[in-house]
């Protein structure tokens, strides 16, 4: 329907000029009619990273860190049960342990480092740990389920507290 | 009354069922896959938890896991929607187990109408009219025979365990028989893991027509009508209607008396649906019960002004009959149903994938049933239905023209949607007649190749 | 019936009108100015002209404007909607000099009941209840004192010519009239180009109650039963809802009555809208008559199940109204409605702009209007009015439960909306009781204050 | 839908000819029949990010252009009557008359390009004219409205037929 008229080229000829004119190094305006963006060259790169579709990031992320089977599991952060997904509002988060290997819940239960109420924890912060060492018990359904790690290496961090509910794929070990 | 819901479900049902517990003040729990991290049941629900994996094995339908994710989010009772583990007798009866009320019939009756040689003796025995047909299982290809002989052909093979239209074959002569015996059988082990078999009369145009009912756990039991859902294609279900007009209010209410009676006979409770076939002659025969909410049950709550959710849960809570739905609706106006799903609408192709626009028709008389929203994503894992259009007006001529008016205004891009059938179906002429019965379908696409 | 309606209009009452019409088969033609070229009332119409640029005075004011565009697209009628040119008796004039029907009221009886003190007279003679005031305009600050004396203060000072709260002032003491008197004649003059003012009797705590009417253009007339819309906040309606709690059955088959009597006795036809307060006995009393269809239609739509703006579409078209409404209709459950603005929701600033998200609620029992959508632009230049979201339920009860269910559920981003104001009146105990006036704001807003 | 066709093209070179010129790194623009985006080889990626209110801006470019009335007004191309706005269609149109000034319809109503039904046009395509001359009729409510030419050069294109109603903004005549 509309189309790049004389006027319309005139207009953005003038608005760069007016741009340049005033040392503006980058521009956006949006009307009903006409959105515009622009950047001039030689400006330092500027870090706010809007514009990257977060879904590709979190499968990206998932796959960097040699992660889980899901499509669009997200990038594993404590995620607090009750915390509904909101579309609008992603927070962006940073991940301390981002080096480290996650060890999630592959069952919903309630989480306990103990193998009895009195006994000692499995581990701790700071042990060695090897693949297939029994980590902690999810209780389901009143089955005492033993989670083992699928990773080598030492403790660097538990996310979750004796007696929590955790849910399917939510973070319980930092191994490193 | 409950304090807090799980909704073992997902899509448009599990927010459809979030909304009436808000509405109650009732606490909601949703559960999700890692697929539907970032659906509207999810977002809308007081507690969201996540239960596994995107398939459905692995999380919706993964009985300990929804079992331990109510354990512990403290629910006291779990609404299980449509699909997924709604007519699991087993899951029922593991709720029970756990101290969860579950919001549907007792497993039992479930367990007896899951197995459809066993609902048509025990509709029998209840007076309700069936087909004619096999008394229960066919021992092998000779009973079958001599079934097929007193009954007349043609008849239809069918899995006792079946559905989907999976097990089931016609069989129109003596010669055909055994070789159509064999592959029904062979098809129904397969996807059953049972290959039983049963015969009913085959009806070459027949209508769908299905009884809402509603029944508390004290023996009273409530018909709220009929659905007309004769528009279906491959045992697929695209429209719904109520009432239907081939049923006449004479009919309707001595339907309304088999039914209570039956349903009373076989203890059942909470909301359900009892589906017949009608022959060309208006007779009417029972072909099986749904013992869960349906798709559909929306153009029941628009002409009877009862929401059928609300009272699956007030039943379920032990309440009366006879307080929730006071006295005998009368059905008002006329309801239509369109299943928008997410397919391509000639070829009929699934078509997962993100939704860039979705602009969903408002105003008088329209009611829109949907947990999908622009940007969002319809997952490849599960059924395609994405949103669920309804249209009331005060005779079928209205309700018809307020859908073609709504569909036009349902705008949704990013996928295919069978929004383009569904408009072509309401400018179709025998549609809009009213005349028609489940072989519809196929007679409107044969219609539409020859025309194109 | 009409071939083809223009509607002169914007915004979710032109998208109702254009619905209406798709749903009657009438074509519709849609006008727009320029900041609206890209809106869902231009995209959804058959077809849509330009008729100027976004000041509504050069656009959708301008009546040689809309005449031309009607008379250029072949149109046969022109559907006002509400505000805009709805209540211009010349422009309904130059409609009917230009052979195309508008739908509504003719233009004499218009122009009879835009005069407030008219108005008052006219109905007073029909024998409807009207405030104690003055009879007709007062001549002087002397008349003033005098009429004040008789009625007893407080009273309240009006322009003849008034509207949204211009022109007004409470007197309560002999002492402060005539520097009132003073104000108000001078604001009414330079808002309406008069200033003439009349008085009515003060009423400190008043609810707002309006009834719907519909007639013929043969002289009958039907009452539709009343609305409650007291609460408002300067004026500016913000919830509506069907019926009035305050309001007996017996009071209103007696309104019905008055009613009926009234409008045959001044030949008023269409649809329109009595307005009264009602007092601390629950008495009511006329204070202003609408003559077109207003944005709170809905509700009497959800309780009485007619559907008024068809109505008035074939009411215009010379249909009788016992074949539009058969007969007098009962009221079923409650419905009530919110209108969601473009505004902050604490500071009432208008919040103009890009909307990025856009979730409409649906579901049981509830209705949205609106012509709003993802992307959309809300512009600067006309009302703030995005959506009306109504809510039907069994009584209010339900319906208040409702409305905070879709409340919740209702997704508005890049701009501020009224949601939130909404969500706390909800939650508000006065409210809820059902027991208000229309100071309810001012106390409601003063509470917030105190509990901040 | 739409596609790339060679006057597409052509407006295409012109443009990035001028985003070069004038050193500009990243542009983006949409209107309702185009989106264009596109960022020029050597530079570090940056995400956009502004400060500037956008608004703001607008007003400064309505006002440096000394310019005319409506802030969002469009740029106000040939539209027809019956076309409703389709956002999810957009057709991607050149304006051959891109160099010259459009003379718009100020009203809705029937164009006439003569003074009465026999008699011959007000101009034709080649003639000259200056500002105020009559070039045709636009009918409205039975008034016949002069439109005089708010521009001076020759006319090298009369966009509408006889008796074809027009719309506000509706392009008329192209004067060069």
């Amino acid at each position: 329907m509309a189309r790049m008229e004389g006027k319309d080229s005139q207009e953005l000829k003038e608005l760069v000029e007016f741009l340049k004119a005033n040392g503006i190094a980058e521009f956006e305006m949006e009307r009903p009619d006409l959105k515009v963006s622009l950047r001039f060259a030689g400006e330092a790169p500027v870090a706010a990273a809007t514009g990257i579709d977060a879904g590709q990031m979190a499968a990206l992320l998932v796959a960097a860190q040699g992660g889980g089977g899901g499509v669009a599991a997200p990038a594993a952060a404590p995620v607090s049960l009750a915390a509904a997904a909101a579309p609008e509002a992603p927070a962006v988060e940073v991940d301390p342990y981002a080096g480290a290997h996650i060890v999630k819940s592959p069952i919903v239960g309630t989480f306990y480092d103990t193998p009895a109420p009195d006994a000692e924890p499995y581990v701790k912060v700071g042990d060695m740990v090897s693949v297939g060492k029994v980590l902690c018990i999810v209780e389901a359904m009143k089955l005492m389920n033993e989670i083992e790690s699928d990773a080598a290496g030492q403790i660097v961090h538990v996310f979750v507290k004796r007696g929590q509910p955790v849910e399917y794929g939510q973070a319980l070990f930092a191994v490193k | 009354m409950f304090r807090k819901v799980l909704i073992a479900n997902r899509g448009e049902i599990a927010l459809r069922v979030i909304s009436a517990c808000k509405e109650m003040g009732i606490r909601t729990v949703a559960v999700y896959s890692e697929a539907d991290r970032n659906s509207l049941h999810v977002r809308f629900a007081d507690e969201a938890i996540c239960i596994g994996p995107p398939q459905s094995r692995d999380s919706y339908l993964n009985v300990p896991a929804v079992i331990s994710a109510a354990e512990i989010a403290g629910a006291d009772a779990v609404h299980p929607g449509y699909g997924m583990l709604s007519e699991n007798a087993n899951f029922a009866e593991v709720c029970r187990a756990s101290n969860l009320k579950f919001i549907g019939p007792p497993p039992e009756v479930t367990r007896l109408m899951g197995e459809k040689a066993t609902a048509r003796q025990t509709m029998k025995k209840a007076k309700v009219p069936i087909l004619p047909g096999s008394d229960g299982v066919l021992e092998n290809e000779g009973a079958a025979l001599e079934w097929a002989q007193s009954i007349g052909y043609p008849v239809m093979l069918k899995a006792v365990a079946g559905g989907g239209g999976r097990g089931m074959r016609i069989c129109r002569s003596r010669q055909e028989l055994p070789a159509l015996f064999q592959q029904a059988s062979h098809e129904a082990l397969n996807a059953f893991s049972n290959g039983a078999l049963y015969m009913e009369k085959f009806i070459e145009r027949p209508r769908h027509i299905e009884f809402q009912v509603l029944a508390d756990e004290y023996g009273h039991v409530m018909s709220l009508g009929e659905r007309e859902c004769s528009i279906q294609r491959r045992h697929q279900k695209l429209i719904e209607e109520a009432p239907s007009l081939q049923i006449t209010p004479k009919q309707r209410e001595e339907m309304g008396k088999v039914i209570k009676r039956s349903l009373k006979d076989i203890g059942y409770w909470n909301a359900g649906t009892i589906e017949f076939l009608m022959d060309e002659d208006g007779s009417i025969y029972f072909i099986e019960m749904n013992t869960r909410i349906q798709v559909e049950h929306c153009v029941t709550e628009m002409v009877t002004g009862v929401d059928l959710v609300k009272a699956q849960l007030r039943i379920a809570a032990g309440e009366k009959l006879i307080d929730i739905v006071p006295k005998q609706p009368e059905m008002i106006g006329h309801a239509i149903e369109c299943r928008i799903n997410a397919e391509h609408p000639e070829k009929f192709t699934p078509s997962p994938g993100k939704i860039t626009v979705y602009n969903v028709p408002g105003g008088n008389g329209v009611r829109v049933d949907t947990a999908q929203y622009a940007e969002g994503v319809v997952p490849q894992y599960y059924d395609s239905l994405i949103a669920k259009l309804i249209c009331h007006g005060k005779d079928r001529e209205e309700a018809m023209n307020k859908m073609q008016r709504a569909l036009s205004q349902f705008i949704v891009q990013g996928i295919h949607t069978s929004i383009p059938l569904h408009q072509r179906i309401f400018a179709d002429e025998e549609f809009r007649s009213g005349q028609f019965d489940t072989k519809f379908m196929e007679r409107f696409l044969e219609r539409e190749r020859e025309g194109a």
